[in-house]
C-alpha cells in the first residue's frame, strides 16, 4: 500500500469529482424530498421512489435504447408513486409515515421481483450514450476544473436545480403556496390556496425528483439496474433534507459534504494510510446525527410537517 | 370489552402453541431416515444454496451454474435456491430436503454452522464452505478453495501488463475470500513487479451490491494513475467496469484493465477485461455425487490450481507473449509445488502482509 | 347515537386488515397473472406448503418468535408515538452481545442461567442502541425517525468491525463469534422441532398487553401517544416516558436478536441482518397497535414469508413476490383504515371535534410536532 | 320560524340618518334556508340571511348558536346540506374559500389566517390568482398606502410572526379588501383586541361600511354590535330567532332594542343578559327552556339521576337569587391564612419572549382570586406558574410557607394544587381515551386508581361513574371516549377530575369558555363553594361579570404584570376596563 507514485493533482480532482457525483443522486431526491416536506409532506418512501425510477428508467431505456427517454421514465415511475403517496396521505389522510414505509417496502419488492422476471438470468448493461460535456475554459481550471466541469448532462442539471429550486421555493406563486400550506394550511386554504392542489404537486415533485435520482443512478452512472441498488440513498437523502434545514443551497452543501466525506476516505485508503474501514463507512451517518445535533432548535420546521389538512368538508 | 380481547388473545396463543405441538407430532411421522456412512446413496436431485440472486455473474452464479451443468451431465434434477440472505436458512434446507434433494450445497461462508446441524438432524448430505471442522463421514463434506494461488496468477497478469506500474484492488468488503486473494494477488505482483504500486479500497461494510460506491472508489483509484485493477466485488463489479470503460472512453487516456473474479462478463465486457479468476465447482460437484454413490461423501475437497478448480479466464488473444508465458511459468510452479502463495484470511493480516510487499 | 354504534365490535378494526390482505392479495394474483404466472397455482402452493406441510409450520413458528419479539417492542414505541426506525440495527448489536456472552459463559454455567445472561446482554446491546436515539431526542429534541435510521448503518458497521476482530472467534475464518453447540441451545417445545423461543415471544406479547392494560407506565404511553400535550399537562414525565418507550423497544428489539442465537443460529456472523424491522411495522399495524392481535398477525406474516419461499422457487416465480405483497398489503391497509374512518362514528365524531378545530388553530410552536421536539417548550418554561 | 320582527322589505333598504338608497337595489348576498349538520348535531337549521352593500349586519348569538358554521358556509369552508346562496341575485356554489374570495366575499376568522413565517406582502399575494411570479413590488406599493391608512407603521416585507394580534387583525382586513371583497365577514373579531383595539376597529368598520363595503359582524357580545350595526340577526340553537332592521336599529332607543334583542337569545320569557357587559338585572331561565341541544340524545335514566347541574337549577331558578346570595357572603381574603405566595415571579411564554415580568401575589384560603386581562397579557401563564405547569425563570414560590419553586408539575399535584385548563380539547383531555381514562388521567399514579404500578380498574370505573352522576355528565356510558362528547360535557369532567383530587388551591383558566348558561352557572357556582370550603380558587376569565359576581379580589393583568390587585367591593368595570388597556395608553404595541 504504496501511494508514494501517485499523481496529487489528478487524484485530488477525481476525489472532488467522486464527492460530487456521489452527491448528485442525493442532491436530487433531497431537493424534492424539501418542496414535499415544505408542503407538510413528510416522505418516507423516497427510498422506493428512487428504486422505481432507476427501474423503470433502465427498462426504459433498454426497451428504446435512448438514455433520454429513460430518465424520462424513471421520473414518470417516481411520479407515479408520488401521486400514490399523495392520494393516501393527502386525499385520505392516512399517517405519512406508514404510507411512506409502505411505499419503501413495496418498490423494493416490485422493482426486484420485475427485474428477475423480465431479465431472468440477464445483467444486460445499457448501450446509451450518456457523454460527458466538458465546459470550454471552466474544464480546464486545475483540479477543480475537470472535477467539476466535464460530467455528464444529469450533473449538471442536479447542480443547477440548486438555484431553481431555491427560486421556485422563495420567489414563485407555486413556493409561496408550498411554503404557506406546510406552515399553516388553513390560513392558505381560507386565502384561497387549493392546498390539496399543492400537496399533490409537491408530492409530485418530490416523487419525480427522486424518480430522476434513481434514474441517474441506473441509467446515467452505472447504465445497470440491480436489486437493492440504492442501497439506503433515499433515507440518506431524507436525512440530508433535514440537516440542510430545507433550503435547496444548504441541501447542496450537507449532500457534498456526505459525498466528500465518503471518497476522502477512499482517498485516504488509496494513499495507504490505514484507518479502519468500518469507521470510514460509518462516519457519514454519525456526521448526520452531529450536524441533526448542532442544528436542532435552529431551523425552523414546517408547522404543518406531517399533519392531514381537513377543511371540515365531508 | 377489554376482558374480551384478553380472552381472544389466550385462545390465539393457546392455539399456536396446539399447533407447535401438533407440527412436532407430524414432522416426527415424515422425518426423513439418516443416511448410513459407508453405504452408497444414489442422487436424484443436487440443490444449491446461494446468499444472493444467482444472476449476478459472480459467487452466486457460479455454483449456480455448476450445480446445473453437473446435473445435466449426471441425468439428474438440479435446484437453485438463490437469496437465501444471512438469515436462517433452515426453512429453505427443510423445504429442499421435502423435495427430495439427494446432496445440498451451501453456498456461503455464513451457512457453515446451520447446514452441518441441519444434516445432523435429517441425514440429508451437505457441503459447506471454509468449515473444515464440520466433516462428518456420509453427512458433511467442506469445501476449500485455494482461492490465492490464482490470485497469484492475477497478480503475476497485472505486475506485466501495467504501464503505470500502479495497480489498484478494489474490494466490497473484507470477507475471507476477498481476504485470501488481495495477498495472493499482491505476492503475484510483487513477483512480477517488484517496483510496482499497489492501491487498496474498499467500498464499504458489505457494499456487495453498492456499484454507484465501487464507480467511485475505481475512479479515484484509475486518477491515482492505477491501469488495472483486480476488483472483487459481486453486484459492485458494474460499478468498477463502467469506470474502467468511462475512463478508457475519455481522450489520451491510458487504458485500463479489469481483472474479474468468480464469473465471465467477457461477452459484455471484453474490452476491458484482462482475465477474471473462475471458480469452477463443476469438478468438486460431480466428485460429491460419486463419493456418495461409492459410500465416501463427508471429506474435505480442494478447488486448487492444481486440479482446475480455480484457474484464470483465457487471457486476450493479443496479450503480449512475454505476459503469457510469466503467468504459465507461475502457473506450473504453483502446479509442482515449488511456489507457495501464502493463504490468509483476516483483514487486518491480510493488510500487515501487504504493507510488508508493498512499504512505503 | 345508539350505544350500538358508539362502540364497534371489536373484530371491527381487525376486520380492516383482514380486507387489506385479502385486497393485496387479489391485486397481487392481478399482477402475477399479468407476468403470465398462475395465480391459483402460486396461492395453492403458498398455502400447501406453508399449512399443509410439517416443516411449513414448524418454520413458521420459528420464525414467528423473533417477530413477536420485535413487534411486541415496536408497539410500545408505536403505541406511545414514539418512531423506532432502527429495529434492525437494536437487534445486531443485541444479537451480537447476546452471542458473545453465550459462547463466553456456555458451559461454564447451567444452560438456563446461559440462557437468561444471554437474554440479559442482548437486551442489553438493543437498549444501548436505542439509547443514543433517546438521548438525543429527549435531550435536543432530535427526531428519532431520522436517528434511528442513521443508527442502523452505524451498527451495521459496528457490529461488523467487533466481530472482524475484537471478538471474532479466532479458530474459523469467518468473522463470527464462537459457536454455541447445539445441546447448549435453547430446547424444543415437546419434541415439536420449535424451540422456546415462542414461549418466550408469546409472554413478551402477554406481558406487553398486560403493560398497557393493567399498569400505569403503560397507561401513561398510551396518553403520551395519543395527545402529548395532554400527558404534559397532566403531569406525566414526558421525557422519561419517550425514554422507556425507545429504550423498552430497543430492549426487545435485542432479546429478539439474542433468542435468533440462542434458538437457531448459535453464533452471531458478520454482516447478519434478517431485516425483521419492515416485517414488524406492517404486522403492528396490521394488528392495529394492540398487543395481543400481534400474534395471529406474526404468524400470517411469518407463514407468508416461510410459505412465500416455498412457493416462489418450484413456479419460477422470483422471491421478491412476497416483499412486494408486503408493500402492498401496507398500502391496502393504508386505504382501509381511510374507509373505516369515514363509516365509523366516531371518525365522524373526530372529525367534528378535531377536524376543524385543529384546522383553525393556528401553528402552536412546534407542538405536536413529528419531526423535532417541541424545543420551544423547554424554551417556554415548562417543567 | 317564528320571528315577530320580520326584515325590512328586501327591495328597500332604509340607509342611515334617513338617507334613501334607490329602491331597485338588493341585497349583495341572500342566503335562503342554509342547514348544515355534523353528526348528531345540527349546526344551521334553515337559517336566512340577507347581507346589503354599505351595512355592517351583526350577527348575534350565544356560543354554540351555528353563527360561525354559517359565515364557514358562506365562506366556502363548509358546503351546506341545504339552502341556497344568491349573489346579487344569482344563485351560486360556493365551492372554497378561493371561491368565495373570487365572489368577493372576504372572510377574517377568529383565528387569524395569516402564514407567520410569511411577510405582509406574502400573505396578501398569497392565494391571488396571476401568473408563475406574483409581483411583489406592484403590491408593495398598494400595501404601503393601506398600511398607513390603517395606521400600520410597519414594512410590507414584516413577517407576521412579528406583529401584535390587534396589527395583524388589519393585516387579515387589509388582506381581503385588496383581493377586492365587496363582503367582509369578522368572526368574532374583538376576542383577542384590547379594549382599546376595539375601539379603534368599530371606527373602521364604520369607515369601511361608508365606502360601501358588506361588513358582517359575527359576535356574541351584544354592546359591540349595538355600538356599530345597523342591522341584527340573531341565531338561537342553530336557527335564525330575529332580525332588527336599520329602522329599528337606528330609529329606537338603544335600551329597548338591547332589551328586545336580548329577549330573542335567551327566550320567550324575560331573560337578561348576565354575562354581557353592563348587566345588573336579574335573569330567568327556567329549565324547562334551556339549552339543550340539539340531536344531542339522553341516555336512559338520565332524567330520573339527580345531579349537581340540577340541584344548582332547582337551588338558584333564578341568577338574581344566585347572585345575591354570592353578594351576602363577606369577602373572606382577610381572614383566610396564606396559602400560597409568588415573589418576584418572572417566566418566558410559549413562544420565548417574556410573559411575567417581577410578579408578586399572596393567595389566601377561602378566597377566590380573580384574574382579569386582555389575552396574552400574561393571565395564562400566571395560571400555569401557580398550578406548577410552567417553571419560572426567576423568583421563587412558597406553599404554605414551604418553597415549591419548579418542583414540577408533580409536585404541584401532589400538594394539591389542581389545574384546568383553558385548552380543553388538546391539552385537558385524551380525545381518543375514554371518560374513565381522562378521569383517571391526572392522579393515575396514585390510589385509589393505582398502587404506583398495578392500576385498578375497578376503582378508575367506580370514581368516573360516580362524577358522570354527580356532576350531571351526559354520556353513553363511561367507557365512551371523551372526543364524543359536547364541550360542555367534557369541561364538566374536567372539573369533576380536579375537585376529585380535593386540591387546596384551584386555578381555573377560562372554564366558562363555550358552555350553555346552565352548565356556566353551575362551573361558577362550584367555584365559589370551593373557595366557601376554605380553599382557594384562581379565576382567569375573560367575562368580567363572572368575575365581579363571585371573586373576592380581582387582579389585572397587564403587560405580564398585576398592575392591581382589588377587593371587589372597591371597583366597577369600567376601572377594570381602564386597567386592562394599561391605564390610559390606547396600546396598539402588545410584545408578540
Amino acid at each position: 500500500m504504496n501511494g508514494s507514485g501517485v499523481p496529487l493533482a489528478a487524484f485530488v480532482t477525481a476525489m472532488l469529482a467522486a464527492g460530487l457525483v456521489a452527491a448528485v443522486p442525493l442532491v436530487l431526491a433531497a431537493l424534492g424530498e424539501a418542496v414535499g416536506e415544505k408542503s407538510g409532506l413528510l416522505n418516507l418512501g423516497i427510498e422506493g421512489m428512487m428504486l422505481a425510477g432507476a427501474f423503470f428508467g433502465f427498462l426504459a431505456a433498454f426497451q428504446t435504447g435512448s438514455a433520454v427517454l429513460g430518465v424520462l421514465g424513471g421520473i414518470a415511475a417516481g411520479a407515479v408513486l408520488g401521486l400514490v403517496f399523495a392520494a393516501l396521505t393527502v386525499s385520505l389522510r392516512v399517517d405519512q409515515v406508514l404510507v411512506g414505509l409502505a411505499i419503501t417496502i413495496f418498490g423494493g419488492g416490485l422493482t426486484a421481483f420485475l427485474y428477475r422476471d423480465i431479465f431472468g438470468g440477464q445483467n444486460p448493461s445499457l448501450n446509451v450514450d450518456a457523454p460527458r460535456i466538458a465546459i470550454p475554459l471552466l474544464s480546464r481550471i486545475p483540479v477543480a476544473g475537470p472535477a467539476m466541469f466535464n460530467q455528464g448532462v444529469l450533473f449538471y442539471l442536479a447542480f443547477a436545480l440548486v438555484p431553481a429550486f431555491a427560486f421556485v421555493l422563495a420567489r414563485t406563486r407555486f413556493g409561496l403556496q408550498v411554503r404557506a400550506v406546510g406552515e399553516y394550511p388553513f390560513a392558505a386554504d381560507a386565502a384561497g390556496v387549493d392546498v390539496t392542489r399543492t400537496r399533490y404537486l409537491a408530492a409530485l415533485i418530490a416523487g419525480s425528483m427522486a424518480g430522476l435520482a434513481g434514474a441517474f443512478l441506473a441509467v446515467a452512472d452505472l447504465k445497470i439496474f440491480q436489486v437493492g441498488m440504492t442501497v439506503g440513498m433515499g433515507f440518506i437523502a431524507l436525512a440530508l433534507t433535514m440537516v440542510g434545514g430545507w433550503n435547496p443551497y444548504r441541501i447542496l452543501l450537507a449532500s457534498v459534504l456526505f459525498g466528500l466525506l465518503r471518497s476522502l476516505g477512499n482517498g485516504l485508503q488509496i494513499l495507504g494510510i490505514d484507518v479502519r474501514t468500518e469507521f470510514i463507512t460509518m462516519l457519514p451517518y454519525i456526521g448526520i446525527m452531529i450536524a441533526l445535533a448542532i442544528l436542532a432548535g435552529r431551523t425552523s420546521i414546517p408547522a404543518a410537517l406531517g399533519i392531514p389538512y381537513a377543511r371540515g368538508r365531508r | 370489552m377489554n376482558r374480551h380481547r384478553g380472552r381472544l388473545g389466550i385462545i390465539a396463543a393457546s392455539a399456536v402453541l396446539v399447533q407447535a405441538t401438533l407440527s412436532g407430532s407430524i414432522l416426527a411421522q415424515d422425518a426423513t431416515p439418516a443416511a448410513t456412512p459407508g453405504a452408497g446413496v444414489t442422487v436424484e436431485q443436487i440443490a444449491v444454496v446461494t446468499p444472493s440472486a444467482r444472476t449476478n455473474q459472480g459467487w452466486d452464479q457460479q455454483a449456480a451454474d455448476a450445480v446445473d451443468s453437473v446435473a445435466a451431465a449426471a441425468g439428474i434434477e438440479p435446484v437453485v435456491a438463490e437469496n437465501g440472505g444471512y438469515d436462517d436458512i433452515t426453512p429453505i434446507l427443510r423445504d429442499l430436503a421435502a423435495g427430495g434433494a439427494g446432496l445440498i450445497i451451501c453456498h456461503a461462508s455464513g451457512y457453515q454452522t446451520v447446514c452441518p446441524e441441519f444434516a445432523a438432524e435429517s441425514g440429508v448430505p451437505v457441503a459447506v464452505i471454509e468449515n473444515p471442522g464440520a466433516v462428518a463421514p456420509g453427512l458433511v463434506a467442506d469445501i476449500e478453495t485455494q482461492a490465492q494461488e490464482v490470485a497469484y496468477l492475477a497478480g503475476v497478469l497485472a505486475g506485466n501488463t501495467t504501464e503505470t506500474g500502479t495497480v489498484g484492488v478494489v474490494v466490497s468488503g473484507e470477507p475471507p475470500t476477498w481476504n485470501y486473494m488481495t495477498v495472493g494477488f499482491a505476492e503475484g505482483l510483487k513477483a512480477a513487479n517488484a517496483d510496482a504500486t499497489m492501491l487498496y479500497s474498499v467500498i464499504g461494510e458489505a457494499a456487495y451490491d453498492d456499484a454507484a460506491g465501487a464507480k467511485r472508489v475505481t475512479e479515484q483509484q484509475l486518477a491515482a494513475d492505477a491501469d488495472v485493477i483486480f476488483g472483487m466485488g459481486d453486484g459492485a463489479s458494474f460499478g468498477m467496469i463502467q469506470a474502467i470503460e468511462e475512463h478508457n472512453a475519455a481522450e489520451g487516456a491510458t487504458k485500463a484493465w479489469f481483472i474479474d473474479v468468480i464469473g465471465d462478463k467477457k461477452v459484455e465486457h471484453g474490452d476491458v477485461l484482462l482475465s477474471s479468476v473462475l471458480f469452477d465447482y463443476t469438478g468438486i460437484y460431480t466428485q460429491m455425487l460419486d463419493d456418495l454413490a461409492a459410500g465416501t461423501f463427508g471429506d474435505i475437497y480442494t478447488m486448487d490450481v492444481q486440479n482446475g478448480g480455480v484457474r484464470l479466464l483465457d487471457l486476450p488473444e493479443d496479450l503480449a507473449q512475454e505476459t503469457k508465458d510469466a503467468v504459465a511459468e507461475a502457473e506450473a510452479a504453483i502446479v509442482d509445488g515449488s511456489l507457495t502463495v501464502s493463504a490468509i484470511s483476516d483483514a487486518e493480516e491480510m493488510k500487515a502482509k501487504v504493507a510488508e510487499l508493498f512499504p512505503e | 347515537m345508539t350505544r350500538g354504534a358508539l362502540v364497534p365490535s371489536r373484530f371491527a378494526p381487525v376486520l380492516t386488515s383482514l380486507a387489506a390482505i385479502v385486497a393485496a392479495m387479489i391485486l397481487g394474483g392481478v399482477f402475477l397473472a399479468m407476468r403470465g404466472k398462475d395465480p391459483l397455482a402460486a396461492y395453492g402452493m403458498l398455502f400447501s406448503r406453508g399449512l399443509g406441510t410439517s416443516y411449513g409450520i414448524t418454520e413458521t413458528l420459528i420464525r414467528m418468535a423473533p417477530l413477536l419479539i420485535v413487534s411486541a417492542g415496536l408497539l410500545i414505541s408505536l403505541r406511545a408515538g414514539v418512531w423506532n426506525i432502527g429495529i434492525d440495527g437494536q437487534l445486531m448489536v443485541g444479537a451480537l452481545f447476546a452471542g458473545v456472552v453465550a459462547s463466553a459463559v456456555a458451559g461454564q454455567i447451567a444452560n438456563p442461567l446461559m440462557w437468561l445472561a444471554a437474554a440479559l446482554a442482548g437486551m442489553g446491546g438493543g437498549l444501548l442502541w436505542a439509547l443514543v436515539p433517546a438521548i438525543l431526542r429527549v435531550r435536543w429534541g432530535l427526531n428519532e425517525i431520522i436517528t434511528t435510521l442513521m443508527m442502523n448503518y452505524v451498527a451495521l458497521n459496528v457490529t461488523s468491525w467487533l466481530v472482524k476482530g475484537p471478538v471474532k472467534d479466532p479458530n474459523v475464518v469467518p468473522p463470527q463469534t464462537r459457536l454455541i453447540p447445539q445441546e447448549m441451545r435453547l430446547p424444543d417445545i415437546a419434541g415439536s422441532g420449535v424451540h422456546i423461543g415462542l414461549l418466550v415471544g408469546l409472554v413478551v406479547v402477554l406481558l406487553v398487553s398486560v403493560l398497557f392494560r393493567n399498569t400505569v407506565v403503560g397507561f401513561m404511553l398510551d396518553i403520551l401517544g395519543r395527545n402529548r400535550q395532554a400527558a404534559i399537562h397532566a403531569g406525566m414525565p414526558v421525557n422519561r416516558l419517550t425514554l422507556v418507550a425507545l429504550l423498552a423497544s430497543g430492549a426487545l428489539a435485542g432479546l429478539a436478536g439474542a433468542n435468533d442465537i440462542l434458538g437457531v443460529k448459535g453464533l452471531f456472523q458478520g454482516n447478519w441482518n434478517p431485516g425483521y424491522g419492515f416485517a414488524a411495522f406492517a404486522l403492528v399495524y396490521l394488528a392495529r397497535l394492540h398487543s395481543l392481535w400481534i400474534i395471529p398477525f406474526a404468524y400470517f406474516l411469518s407463514f407468508l414469508a416461510i410459505g412465500g419461499e416455498m412457493m416462489a422457487r418450484p413456479l419460477g416465480i422470483p422471491t421478491y413476490f412476497v416483499e412486494m405483497l408486503e408493500g402492498l398489503m401496507l398500502l391496502c391497509f393504508a386505504v382501509a383504515t381511510y374507509f373505516e374512518r369515514i363509516r365509523s362514528p366516531f371518525g365522524r365524531a373526530e372529525e367534528i371535534e378535531t377536524g376543524p378545530a385543529t384546522a383553525g388553530e393556528p401553528p402552536g410552536p412546534l407542538v405536536g410536532d413529528p419531526v423535532f421536539e417541541p424545543v420551544a417548550r423547554s424554551a417556554g418554561g415548562r417543567p | 320560524m317564528a320571528n315577530p320582527h320580520p326584515p325590512a322589505p328586501l327591495s328597500r333598504r332604509a340607509g342611515r340618518g334617513g338617507n334613501e338608497e334607490p329602491i331597485d337595489r338588493g341585497p349583495i348576498i341572500a342566503m335562503r334556508d342554509i342547514s348544515k349538520r355534523f353528526g348528531p348535531a345540527l349546526a344551521n337549521d334553515h337559517i336566512s340571511l340577507d347581507l346589503w352593500p354599505g351595512e355592517v349586519h351583526a350577527v348575534l348569538g350565544e356560543n354554540g348558536a351555528g353563527k360561525t358554521t354559517l359565515m364557514n358556509v358562506l365562506a366556502g369552508m363548509y358546503q351546506p346540506d341545504a339552502g341556497t346562496i344568491r349573489i346579487a341575485g344569482e344563485e351560486v356554489q360556493i365551492a372554497s374559500p378561493a371561491d368565495a374570495l373570487r365572489r368577493g366575499i372576504g372572510t377574517v376568522y377568529q383565528h387569524f389566517t395569516l402564514v407567520p413565517n410569511l411577510s405582509i406582502v406574502e400573505n396578501v399575494v398569497l392565494g391571488d390568482e396571476g401568473g408563475f411570479l406574483p409581483d411583489l413590488s406592484a403590491a408593495d406599493a398598494k400595501l404601503t398606502a393601506m398600511l398607513a391608512d390603517f395606521g400600520l407603521d410597519v414594512s410590507p416585507r414584516t413577517e407576521i410572526r412579528n406583529l401584535a394580534l390587534g396589527q395583524r387583525q388589519r393585516v387579515e382586513i387589509i388582506k381581503v379588501l385588496l383581493r377586492g371583497s365587496r363582503v367582509l365577514v369578522l368572526d368574532e373579531p374583538t376576542s383577542v383586541l384590547t379594549p382599546g383595539e376595539v375601539t379603534a376597529l368599530l371606527d373602521l368598520l364604520r369607515h369601511l361600511r361608508d365606502q360601501g363595503v358588506a361588513v358582517v359582524l359575527i359576535t356574541h357580545k351584544l354592546g359591540e354590535a349595538l355600538a356599530v350595526s345597523d342591522r341584527v340577526t340573531i341565531l338561537r340553537n342553530g336557527r335564525n330567532v330575529g332580525e332588527f332592521g336599520p329602522d329599528v336599529m337606528t330609529g329606537a332607543a338603544k335600551e329597548s332594542v338591547r332589551d328586545r334583542i336580548v329577549e330573542q337569545m335567551f327566550g320567550a320569557t324575560q331573560p337578561t343578559e348576565t354575562r354581557h357587559h353592563g348587566a345588573q338585572q336579574s335573569i330567568d331561565v327556567s329549565p324547562g327552556v334551556a339549552i339543550k341541544h340539539p340531536g344531542h340524545s339522553e341516555p336512559a335514566g338520565e332524567e330520573s339521576r339527580h345531579s349537581r347541574t340540577d340541584a344548582a337549577f332547582s337551588r338558584d331558578s333564578s341568577f338574581l337569587g344566585m347572585t345575591t346570595s354570592l353578594r351576602r357572603s363577606p369577602s373572606r381574603a382577610e381572614s383566610g391564612t396564606t396559602l400560597l405566595s409568588l415573589r418576584g415571579i418572572s417566566t418566558l411564554g410559549d413562544r420565548g419572549a417574556p410573559a411575567l415580568q417581577d410578579l408578586s401575589l399572596d393567595l389566601h384560603r377561602g378566597e377566590v382570586f380573580g384574574i382579569a386581562g386582555v389575552d396574552g397579557n400574561g393571565q395564562k401563564e400566571l395560571g400555569e406558574v401557580i398550578a406548577g405547569q410552567r417553571a419560572v425563570s426567576s423568583g421563587q414560590i412558597f406553599l404554605d410557607g414551604a418553597e415549591i419553586t419548579n418542583r414540577g408539575l408533580g409536585t404541584a399535584t401532589r400538594l394539591g394544587i389542581g389545574y384546568v385548563t383553558d385548552d380543553r380539547l388538546h391539552e385537558g383531555s385524551v380525545a381518543a381515551s375514554s371518560v374513565t381514562d381522562n378521569v383517571a388521567l391526572k392522579a393515575i399514579g396514585r390510589q385509589p386508581f393505582s398502587n404506583g404500578f398495578w392500576l385498578n380498574r375497578r376503582a378508575m370505573d367506580e370514581e368516573a361513574r360516580r362524577l358522570i352522576v354527580e356532576f350531571g355528565v351526559k354520556t353513553p356510558g363511561p367507557e365512551t371516549a371523551i372526543g364524543m362528547l359536547s364541550g360542555g360535557n367534557i369541561q364538566k369532567l374536567l372539573l369533576a377530575r380536579e375537585l376529585a383530587l380535593a386540591p387546596k388551591l384551584l386555578v381555573c383558566n377560562k372554564p366558562t369558555t363555550g358552555l350553555d348558561l346552565r352548565t356556566a352557572r353551575f362551573v361558577v357556582q362550584t367555584l365559589r363553594e370551593q373557595a366557601d370550603a376554605g380553599k382557594v380558587v384562581v379565576l382567569i376569565s375573560s367575562e368580567l361579570d363572572e368575575l365581579m359576581e363571585i371573586s373576592d379580589r380581582i387582579g389585572v393583568m397587564y403587560n405580564g404584570q398585576l398592575v392591581a390587585v382589588m377587593p371587589r367591593g372597591e371597583t366597577d368595570l369600567e376601572t377594570l376596563g381602564n386597567l386592562m388597556l394599561g391605564g390610559a395608553r390606547r396600546a396598539f404595541k402588545v410584545p408578540a
